[in-house]
C-alpha cells in the first residue's frame, strides 16, 4: 500500500521536469501561440495576409539585431551600441547614396563592423567591461551619426526605396534578408569551430584560454558581427522609411534585442547561445505590442502588460535548479 | 557544557539517514541509502567517481532535499532547506571542490559570518586581521591575510576552507575529499585537527579517495556503489583489497591481481631516460616572476616522465602555467622542440604540442554550461573539421573513444559536464587534453579526486603515452605517485628548484629530506 | 544633396508676426517693476538653452535662428547649450549658465513645470529670463520676464477646424500623439479633442497612440492602425514627422493621396510639400524663428519699454491654396 | 604595502584620479570653470544620480543590475509631489514607501526564482513608468509642491549647497560603513564573488539580495523625491536612461559589473566625473548637440580605458 503510494508520486514526478524542460526550451514558442490564438479571436482582420505582412517586416530590424546580439550575450557580453549603429548605417547610407545604393549600403555596413571593433578591442585587449565599452559607444557613435546628417533626409533613390519595399512572392525582400541571416547564423552557432568557441568562452573565460581558443580574437568578431549586424538593421530600416533619421532611429534596441534574446532562454550570463527562440523572442514582442497598440491601450497600460508579458516568459523559460 | 553531554552517549547517532534516494535526470545518484553518524568517530565514506558521496553530503546538508528518505538529527527528523540551517544546526561542511568567494580577503572569507565587532557592532578590521592570521598560523598557512583569495594556491585556498568550517562551533564535520590539493605535511596538520575533532566528541565524515589516510585517521568505513550502499562497519574489519573490491564490486582476485598503482615504471631501461643527448620536447630556461618564479631550469626529454615535487605554494602550478605561456613573466624562455615559443600565448604552445591539464578544474578547466562531448572536443576543434565547419562525425568519434578509454561515467554525451561527478570532469578533461594528441603534456594534479580503479587507469595511461613518446611533467602532491610514477624529479622551494632526483634517488623519503635540507639552510 | 534638406531661406519670409500686434492686452513689465538694471546688449553675455537636439527642422531653425540673430546684432557672447532632451540636464546647464555671468537668458523650456531651483538662482542675480517656443508655469515679471511663443492649444483647436473641414463634420479619426507627458503633446491633443467635441460631435476619435514624434514611429503605429481599422477616416499627427511617417505606411498599404486625410502641426518644409503632393489636407504652423522677436524684446526691455507678459505669434496654415507658394517660407 | 594592495588602491580610486586630473584641466582651460558657483551647481545637480548610484553599488556588488531606478527616480518625484499636499511626512513616505515595494517585488522575483536581474529590473523599467504615466493622466498632469517645508528641504540648505548635497554625503558615508563593516556588507561581497559559494558558507543569499533590491528602490524614490522638492514640482518626463548614467558612474568608479569587488567612493567620483564632463562641454559653449555627444562618448571611453589601464599596469586582471 505505501509501496505502491511512493511509486504513484514518483511517475507523476518523473513526468513533471519532463514538463519543465519542454517549456523551458519551448516557453516561448508557446507563448507566441497564445498571443496568436487571443489575437485571431479578438482583434479584428487579424488574419489579414497584410498582417502578416506588417508584423514581420516591423519587427526585422529587431530580429537581426538580436541575433548579433545573441552571440554577443552568449560570450558574457553585451552590445548596447547596436542603436547607435543603426543611426551611423542611415547617416553613412544617404551620405554615399550619390555613388548608387550598392556602395552605400556597403559603406554603412563597413561603418557598422568598425565601430562592433571598436567596442570588440575596449573589450577583448583592453578589458573594459562589456556595457560601459559599448555605452560610450552608444552615446559618441549617436553623436557622430547627427553630425554627419544633422536632421532627417529624404531620399529618392529607386533601389534603395526598392529594397525596403518590394517583395517575391508577396514576402518582402527585408523578411527575406532577415530570414536568411538567421539560417546564415544558426549555422555559425551549430555547426562551426568559430560558434563553438564563442559558447566556450561564455561559458569559461579562463578554461577556454587554457584550451589554446583564440578568445580575444573570437571576442573581437563577435563585436564586430554584431555592429554589421546592427548596421545591416538600421539600412533596412533606412531603405523602409524612405529616409535617413539618425536622430531617432534604433533609439532603445538595444533593450528590445536583449529582451528577445533573454525571452528566448539565453542566459545573460553567457555560455549558451538559441538562434531560433531569440528570433521568436523577437518575434512575440512584436506581436505583444501590435496587440497593444491595435485594442488601443494608452501607453501605461501598454507598458505595464509588456512588463508583466516579459516577466511571465522568462519566468517560464528560466532555467531551475535542482533540488 | 552540551558537548560532554554529547560524549557520554556516544553510540546515539548523531546524524542518520535512512533509506535515501535521490534522482536527477537520467540517473538514479542515491538508492536507499542509510548511514549513521555516532560523536566521537570518524567515519569514511568511500566508493568510485559517481558513487553518491557528494550527493549524499549534499542531502545532510540541505543543498538537496531527497526525493524518498528520512534524515535523523540528534535523533529528531531533520530537513535543513538551505546549507546555512544546517550550518546554524552544527553541521558543518567542506564541499569538494573549493567553495570560498575567491575576490574577498583572505580574512573575511575565513571569518564571514562571524567577523569580531567592534563598537556599535561594527566590524572591527584590525582585530578581525590578527584573529584570521592566528587561526591560520594554526593550520601552517602564513600570508597576508588582506590579499584576495584567489592569489594564493588552491592548496593553501582549501587550508582556509578548513579552518573556516573547523573553527565553527559543530557536532558534526563533514569533509568531501579535503586532503585532494594538500602535500604531505598539510595532510598531517589535518589529521591532528581531525584527531582533536574527534576526541572531544564530534562526528567526523571523511569522504577521499586516498586509501592510506583513511587506514591513518577513519574507525567507521561505509562504502557507496553505484548509489547503493555496499557496506559499512569497522574500518579495521576491512583490509585495503578487501575495501577495493567492495568499491569496485569486483572480486578479490580480480583486484588482488591488478596491484596498487599501475605504474610499471622501469627506471634503468635505457631508452626511457633522460640521458641529455636527445632534444628535449620542452625545455624552461630561467623562467622568473617577482615573487613567484626565481629562474626555473626545467627540461623533458620525450617519453620521459618528470615529476614536479615541492611543498604548498613552492610554484610547481606557476611553473607549468608559465610553460605554456598562461603567466606573464619577467624573463625565461621556452623552448619546444629546440624551436623558442613566442611567450604569453597559450594558443601557440598547444599549436606547437605542449598542452596543460590545469590544476583547478572548476575554475580552470571545465566549461559548465556545454556537455561532456563539447568540453572533450574543445581544444581538437580546430582538426575536428574542414575550413571552420565542424565535423560532428569526427568529434562523435573521437568522444566516444576516450569516454571508453578513460571510462567517463555520464548518462551521454550529450548531458551537461557540470553534472558529472567530480572524478569523472577530471577524466573529461584529460580526454579533452590527449584529443589534440600532445608531444608534451604538463599534468597539475591528474589523479586530484579521482577513484582508485581510475587512478590506476589514469596512471597506466600515462605510462603509456609516455612509453609512445610523449613528454610527462607530473605534478602531484601524492609522494606515491610522484615517486613511482617518475623518471626523475625536480624538488621547487620558493619558486626555485632546489635538487634533482633521479634513478635510484627517487624515493619519498629522498624527496621529504631534499626539501626538509632546504628549509633548515 | 536631396532638394528637401536645402538651407531655409534667409532674410525676412517666415518671420514670426506677433498675434495681437500692441501685445498689451495683459499686464506689461518694465525694467523698473522687474528691478534690474539695464546693460548693453552687444558686450553682454546672453545664454541660451536649448532642450532637444537640434536633429529636427524645428529644433535647427530654431538654434539658428537665435544664433543668426546675436551675430547679426553683434552679440559676441552667446553661450548656446543644449540638454539633450533630459530635463535635469537643462536645469543644470541653466544653472552652469547662470554661474558663467550671463546677463540674459533665452530658455526653450522642454517642460513647463520643475523651474524652481533656475528662477531661484536668476531671480538672486536679476537675470531677465525669455522663454521661447514653451511656457514656464511661474511669475512673470518676477519669476521670469516674458514668455515669446504659439499657444499649443490653439494649434490644437485649429487642426481640429481644418479636419473637421475635410470630413465635412463626420467620420473616425485616429491621433498620432506626441511623447507622453510633454506639455505640447497634452495641449495638442487636449485642444483638438475639445473642439471636436464642441463643433463636430459625429466625429468619433476611434484611436490614438504615440508616435513620440518620430517618423519611423509614426510609420509603424500607421502600420498598425489601417490595418485593424481600415475604415479610418482622418489622421491628426501632432508633428509633421509623424504625419510624413504616415504617408510612407499609407503609400506602402497602396492607399492613394486623400483617402486618409491627414492633418498635422509644425510646417516644415517636407510636410508643406506633402500638401502640394496631396497626401497631407492640412498643416498648422509653429513657428520657430524666435531669434529676432527675442532679442527685440530684450532690447525694448533694456530700453525701459513695458513689455507684454506674454507675446504670442500667430502662426499661419498650410493647405492645398498656399501650399506651393509657400514652399519658400517654410523651415 | 605589497604589490595586490597598490594596485587594489588603484584600481578603486583610479576614478578619483582621473577626477582630479579632469578638473586640473578644466581649471586652466576655462576661466569660469573653477567658479564656486560652477562647482556648486555640478555637486548638487549630480548629487541625486549619487543617490540612485549608491543603490546601484549595492546590486552591481551583489552581482545584480537594477534597471528600473530610472523609472523609480520619476515616480518617486509625482508621487513626492502629489503626497507633498497633505504634507512633509507624506511627502516623503509616499514615495518611500511605493518605490520600497517595487524593489522588494524585484528582489523577491530575483531571489527566489532564480531569474536574470538585468530582465526582472528590465521589466520593472517599463512597469513602473507606465504606473507612473497612470497616475499621471499619461504624463499630462504634473503635480505641484505645495508644502513650503518639502520645498526647503530640496532647494535650501547651507554654505552655497543645498541639503540634498549634505543628504548625499551622510547616505554615502552610511553606505561604506554598511558595504565594509557590517555582516550584511560582507554577504554582498560574497554573494556577488561567488554566490553559490556564499550560499555553502551559510550566507542568507535571498535574503540579503532582496535587501539589496529594496535598498536600491528606496534610494532610487528619496532621490526623485528631493528632485521634485528642488523642482517643486513632479516633472514626469525625467528619468529615462538615468539607469545607465548609474551604471557607467558605478563601473567607472571601479565596481566590477559581475560582482564581488567595489565600493561606494569609486561611484561618487564617477557621478561627478560625469557631471564634469557635461560641465566641461557647456564651458566650451558652442558645440552643436551633435558634437557635445560625440564628445562625451569619447571622454567616456577615454575614461575608462586610463582607468583600466592603470589597473592593468599593476597586473590586477
Ligand atoms: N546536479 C546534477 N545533475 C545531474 N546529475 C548529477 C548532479 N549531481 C550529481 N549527479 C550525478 O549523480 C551521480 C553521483 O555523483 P556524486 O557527485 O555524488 O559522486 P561522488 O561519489 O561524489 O563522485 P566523486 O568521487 O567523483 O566526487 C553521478 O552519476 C553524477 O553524474
Ligand atoms: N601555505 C601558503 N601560505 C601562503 N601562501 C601560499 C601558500 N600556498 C600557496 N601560496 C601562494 O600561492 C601561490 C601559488 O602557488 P602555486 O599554486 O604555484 O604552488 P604549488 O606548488 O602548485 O602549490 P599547490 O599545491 O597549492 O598547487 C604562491 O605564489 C604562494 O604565494
Ligand atoms: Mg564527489
Ligand atoms: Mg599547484
Amino acid at each position: 500500500m505505501a509501496e505502491l503510494t511512493s511509486r504513484g508520486s514518483a511517475r507523476v514526478a518523473v513526468l513533471k521536469p519532463q514538463v519543465y524542460a519542454w517549456v523551458q526550451d519551448y516557453g516561448v514558442y508557446a507563448a507566441v501561440l497564445v498571443l496568436l490564438l487571443f489575437n485571431v479571436l479578438f482583434t479584428p482582420h487579424f488574419l489579414d495576409a497584410s498582417n502578416f505582412r506588417t508584423q514581420l517586416v516591423q519587427v526585422t530590424p529587431v530580429v537581426i539585431v538580436s541575433l548579433g546580439m545573441a552571440l554577443v550575450i552568449g560570450t558574457q557580453g553585451i552590445d548596447l551600441s547596436v542603436g547607435s549603429v543603426m543611426a551611423l548605417a542611415a547617416a553613412l547610407t544617404v551620405l554615399y547614396l550619390g555613388y548608387g545604393w550598392l556602395p552605400a549600403v556597403l559603406v554603412a555596413v563597413i561603418g557598422g563592423a568598425v565601430v562592433g571593433a571598436a567596442g570588440g578591442a575596449l573589450v577583448a585587449y583592453v578589458g573594459v567591461q562589456p556595457i560601459v565599452a559599448t555605452l560610450a559607444l552608444l552615446v559618441g557613435i549617436r553623436g557622430l551619426a547627427n553630425v554627419l546628417v544633422p536632421q532627417l533626409v529624404e531620399f529618392r533613390n529607386p533601389g534603395l526605396i526598392a529594397l525596403g519595399s518590394s517583395s517575391v512572392a508577396g514576402i518582402p525582400v527585408i523578411v527575406i534578408i532577415a530570414a536568411a541571416l538567421t539560417v546564415i547564423v544558426l549555422f555559425v552557432v551549430r555547426r562551426t569551430t568559430f560558434g563553438r568557441q564563442v559558447v566556450a568562452i561564455g561559458g569559461n573565460r579562463s578554461a577556454s584560454e587554457l584550451s589554446g581558443l583564440p578568445v580575444k580574437r573570437v571576442l573581437l568578431t563577435v563585436y564586430v558581427i554584431s555592429g554589421l549586424l546592427a548596421a545591416l538593421a538600421g539600412v533596412l530600416a533606412t531603405a523602409r522609411l524612405q529616409a535617413s533619421d539618425p536622430t531617432s532611429l534604433g533609439l532603445f534596441i538595444e533593450l528590445s534585442a536583449i529582451t528577445a534574446v533573454v525571452v528566448g532562454g539565453t542566459p545573460l550570463t553567457g555560455g549558451r547561445i538559441r538562434v531560433l527562440s531569440t528570433v521568436m523572442g523577437a518575434l512575440l514582442m512584436q506581436l505583444l505590442s501590435a496587440t497593444l497598440i491595435k485594442h488601443n491601450l494608452p501607453q501605461s497600460w501598454t507598458q505595464m502588460v509588456q512588463a508583466v508579458i516579459i516577466l511571465a516568459a522568462v519566468y517560464a523559460t528560466r532555467k531551475r535548479g535542482t533540488r | 557544557m552540551r558537548r560532554t553531554d554529547l560524549a557520554e552517549q556516544t553510540d546515539e547517532p548523531v546524524l542518520e539517514a535512512r533509506g535515501i534516494s535521490k534522482r536527477f535526470p537520467g540517473v538514479l545518484a542515491l538508492d536507499g541509502v542509510s548511514l549513521a553518524l555516532r560523536p566521537g568517530e570518524v567515519h569514511a565514506l568511500v566508493g568510485e567517481n559517481g558513487a553518491g558521496k557528494s550527493t549524499l553530503i549534499k542531502v545532510f546538508t540541505g543543498v538537496y532535499r531527497p526525493d524518498e528518505g528520512r534524515l535523523l538529527y540528534k535523533g529528531e527528523p531533520a530537513s535543513f532547506g538551505t546549507p546555512m540551517e544546517a550550518q546554524r544546526a552544527g553541521i558543518s561542511t567542506i564541499y569538494q571542490e573549493v567553495n570560498l568567494v575567491p575576490m574577498m580577503s583572505v580574512a573575511r572569507n575565513l571569518l564571514l559570518g562571524r567577523e569580531p565587532r567592534g563598537r556599535f557592532g561594527v566590524i572591527d578590521t584590525a582585530a578581525m586581521y590578527e584573529e584570521a592570521e592566528r587561526v591560520l598560523a594554526g593550520y601552517g598557512v602564513e600570508t597576508d591575510v588582506r590579499r584576495p583569495l584567489r592569489t594564493l594556491g588552491v592548496g593553501a585556498q582549501q587550508m582556509v576552507a578548513l579552518a573556516r568550517a573547523v573553527s565553527v562551533d559543530a557536532r558534526v564535520v563533514i569533509m568531501d575529499e579535503p586532503t585532494s590539493s594538500l602535500e604531505p605535511r598539510e595532510v598531517e596538520t589535518l589529521f591532528g585537527v581531525i584527531r582533536r575533532l574527534r576526541d572531544s566528541g564530534i562526528a567526523v565524515m571523511y569522504v577521499s579517495h586516498r586509501l592510506d589516510e583513511l587506514y591513518a585517521v577513519c574507525d567507521q568505513v561505509t562504502v557507496l556503489r553505484d548509489g547503493r550502499l555496499a557496506h559499512t562497519g569497522p574500518l579495521a574489519e576491512l583490509d585495503r583489497l578487501k575495501l577495493i573490491s567492495l568499491m569496485l564490486g569486483r572480486d578479490l582476485d580480480e583486484v588482488r591481481s591488478g596491484g596498487m598503482t599501475r605504474f610499471s615504471r622501469d627506471r634503468s631501461s635505457e631508452n626511457r631516460q633522460g640521458d641529455g643527448t636527445r632534444t628535449p620536447v620542452v625545455e624552461a630556461r630561467g623562467l622568473t616572476r617577482k615573487h613567484v618564479l626565481d629562474g626555473v631550469n626545467v627540461s623533458v626529454e620525450p617519453g620521459e616522465v618528470v615529476g614536479l615535487g615541492g611543498l604548498l605554494g613552492a610554484g610547481r602550478t606557476e611553473t607549468a602555467k608559465a610553460i605554456v605561456g598562461a603567466l606573464p613573466l619577467d624573463g625565461g624562455q621556452v623552448l619546444v622542440a629546440g624551436m623558442p615559443l613566442r611567450g604569453g600565448s597559450t594558443a601557440a604552445a598547444i599549436k606547437a604540442g605542449v598542452s596543460l591539464l590545469p590544476e583547478d578544474r572548476k575554475a580552470e578547466g571545465i566549461i559548465p554550461t556545454l556537455s561532456v562531448r563539447e568540453n572533450i572536443a574543445l581544444a581538437a576543434l580546430p582538426s575536428l573539421g574542414r575550413a571552420g565547419v565542424v565535423s560532428e562525425a569526427k568529434i562523435d568519434r573521437v568522444v566516444e573513444i576516450f569516454m571508453r578509454r578513460l571510462r567517463i561515467k555520464a548518462a551521454s554525451p550529450h548531458q551537461l559536464v557540470s553534472e558529472l561527478s567530480g572524478g569523472n570532469q577530471q577524466k573529461v578533461l584529460l580526454a579533452r587534453w590527449l584529443a589534440v594528441r600532445p608531444k608534451a603534456l604538463l599534468l597539475d594534479e591528474p589523479t586530484r579526486g579521482i577513484d582508485v580503479g581510475a587512478k590506476a587507469e589514469v596512471q597506466a595511461l600515462i605510462d603509456e603515452l609516455a612509453q609512445e613518446g610523449l613528454g610527462v611533467l607530473l605534478i602531484s602532491s601524492d609522494l606515491e605517485e610522484l615517486v613511482e610514477g617518475a623518471d626523475r624529479i625536480l624538488v621547487l622551494r620558493e619558486g626555485a628548484v632546489v635538487g634533482e632526483l633521479s634513478g635510484d634517488e627517487v624515493t619519498e623519503e629522498k624527496i621529504m629530506a631534499t626539501i626538509a635540507e632546504q628549509s633548515d639552510g | 544633396e536631396e532638394p528637401q534638406s536645402a538651407p531655409a531661406p534667409t532674410g525676412t519670409a517666415g518671420r514670426q508676426v506677433v498675434q495681437s500686434p500692441t501685445g498689451t492686452a495683459g499686464p506689461t513689465c518694465t525694467l523698473e517693476q522687474f528691478g534690474g538694471t539695464t546693460f548693453d546688449l552687444k558686450t553682454a553675455t546672453v545664454g541660451f538653452s536649448q532642450s532637444e537636439k537640434e536633429a529636427n527642422p524645428f529644433r535647427i531653425a530654431e538654434t539658428k535662428s537665435i544664433k543668426d540673430e546675436a551675430a547679426k546684432l553683434g552679440i559676441t557672447h552667446l553661450k548656446v547649450t543644449n540638454a539633450q532632451s533630459q530635463f535635469s540636464k537643462q536645469i543644470t546647464d541653466v544653472q552652469q549658465l547662470i554661474a558663467q555671468g550671463v546677463q540674459l537668458l533665452v530658455i526653450a523650456p522642454l517642460n513647463s513645470d520643475g523651474w524652481e531651483p533656475v528662477l531661484q538662482q536668476a531671480a538672486a542675480k536679476k537675470i531677465p529670463i525669455i522663454t521661447v517656443d514653451r511656457k514656464i508655469n511661474a511669475k512673470p515679471c518676477s519669476d521670469y520676464l516674458t514668455f515669446i511663443g504659439s499657444d499649443f492649444y490653439e494649434q490644437g483647436k485649429r487642426a481640429a477646424d481644418r479636419m473637421i473641414e475635410a470630413l465635412g463634420g463626420k467620420g473616425k479619426v485616429a491621433i498620432l500623439l506626441g511623447a507622453p507627458g510633454n506639455n505640447v503633446t497634452t495641449e495638442r491633443t487636449n485642444g483638438f479633442k475639445d473642439r471636436v467635441k464642441e463643433k463636430a460631435p459625429d466625429i468619433t476619435i476611434a484611436f490614438e497612440q504615440t508616435g513620440e514624434f518620430a517618423r519611423e514611429k509614426g510609420q509603424q503605429v500607421t502600420e498598425q492602425l489601417i490595418q485593424s481599422n481600415p475604415d479610418i477616416n482622418g489622421i491628426y499627427a501632432e508633428n509633421d514627422e509623424m504625419a510624413l511617417g504616415a504617408v510612407t505606411a499609407l503609400k506602402g498599404a497602396g492607399k492613394e493621396p486623400g483617402d486618409i486625410k491627414i492633418v498635422s502641426v509644425d510646417g516644415t518644409r517636407s510636410a508643406v510639400q506633402a500638401i502640394a503632393d496631396g497626401w497631407l489636407h492640412a498643416v498648422i504652423e509653429s513657428n520657430p524663428r524666435f531669434g529676432p522677436l527675442a532679442f527685440e524684446t530684450a532690447q525694448k526691455f533694456l530700453d525701459g519699454e513695458p513689455i507684454p507678459d506674454k507675446v504670442i505669434i500667430s502662426d499661419r496654415d498650410y493647405d492645398t491654396t498656399n501650399a506651393k507658394d509657400s514652399l519658400g517660407e517654410a523651415y | 604595502m605589497n604589490r595586490e594592495q597598490v594596485s587594489r588602491l588603484i584600481q578603486q580610486h583610479g576614478a578619483v584620479m582621473v577626477l582630479a586630473l579632469l578638473v586640473v584641466v578644466g581649471s586652466l582651460a576655462f576661466d569660469s570653470f573653477a567658479t564656486a558657483g560652477n562647482a556648486a551647481s555640478v555637486v548638487v545637480s549630480s548629487s541625486f544620480l549619487a543617490i540612485i548610484a549608491i543603490g546601484m553599488t549595492f546590486v552591481i556588488i551583489s552581482g545584480g543590475i537594477d534597471l528600473s531606478v530610472g523609472s523609480l527616480f520619476v515616480l518617486g518625484g509625482v508621487l513626492a509631489a502629489y503626497g507633498s499636499q497633505y504634507g512633509l511626512l507624506v511627502a516623503l513616505l509616499l514615495p518611500l514607501a511605493v518605490c520600497g515595494v517595487v524593489g522588494l517585488l524585484q528582489g523577491l522575483v530575483i531571489a527566489r526564482t532564480g531569474m536574470a536581474p538585468f530582465i526582472v529590473t528590465l521589466a520593472g523599467l517599463l512597469g513602473v513608468r507606465g504606473l507612473m504615466l497612470a497616475i499621471s493622466d499619461e504624463g499630462a498632469t504634473t503635480y505641484l509642491v505645495e508644502d513650503p517645508a518639502f520645498a526647503a528641504l530640496g532647494q535650501g540648505g547651507i554654505l552655497g549647497l543645498t541639503w540634498p548635497v549634505y543628504i548625499t554625503a551622510l547616505l554615502a558615508l552610511l553606505a561604506m560603513v554598511l558595504l565594509q563593516r557590517t555582516g550584511f556588507g560582507q554577504n554582498v561581497y560574497a554573494i556577488g564573488g561567488n554566490e553559490q559559494a556564499a550560499a555553502l558558507m551559510g550566507v542568507p543569499v535571498a535574503r540579503t539580495k532582496v535587501y539589496v533590491y529594496v535598498m536600491s528602490g528606496l534610494l532610487a524614490g528619496l532621490a526623485g523625491a528631493l528632485n521634485a522638492a528642488r523642482l517643486s514640482s513632479g516633472v514626469t518626463i525625467l528619468g529615462i536612461g538615468l539607469e545607465l548614467d548609474a551604471i557607467a558612474a558605478v563601473v567607472i568608479g571601479g565596481t566590477l559589473l559581475t560582482g564581488g569587488a567595489g565600493g561606494i567612493t569609486g561611484s561618487v567620483a564617477g557621478v561627478l566625473l560625469l557631471g564634469v564632463i557635461q560641465s566641461l562641454i557647456n564651458q566650451v559653449g558652442n558645440l552643436t548637440s551633435a558634437f557635445q555627444q560625440v564628445v562625451s562618448g569619447a571622454f567616456l571611453a577615454l575614461v575608462v580605458v586610463a582607468q583600466r589601464l592603470l589597473s592593468k599596469a599593476q597586473r590586477l586582471t
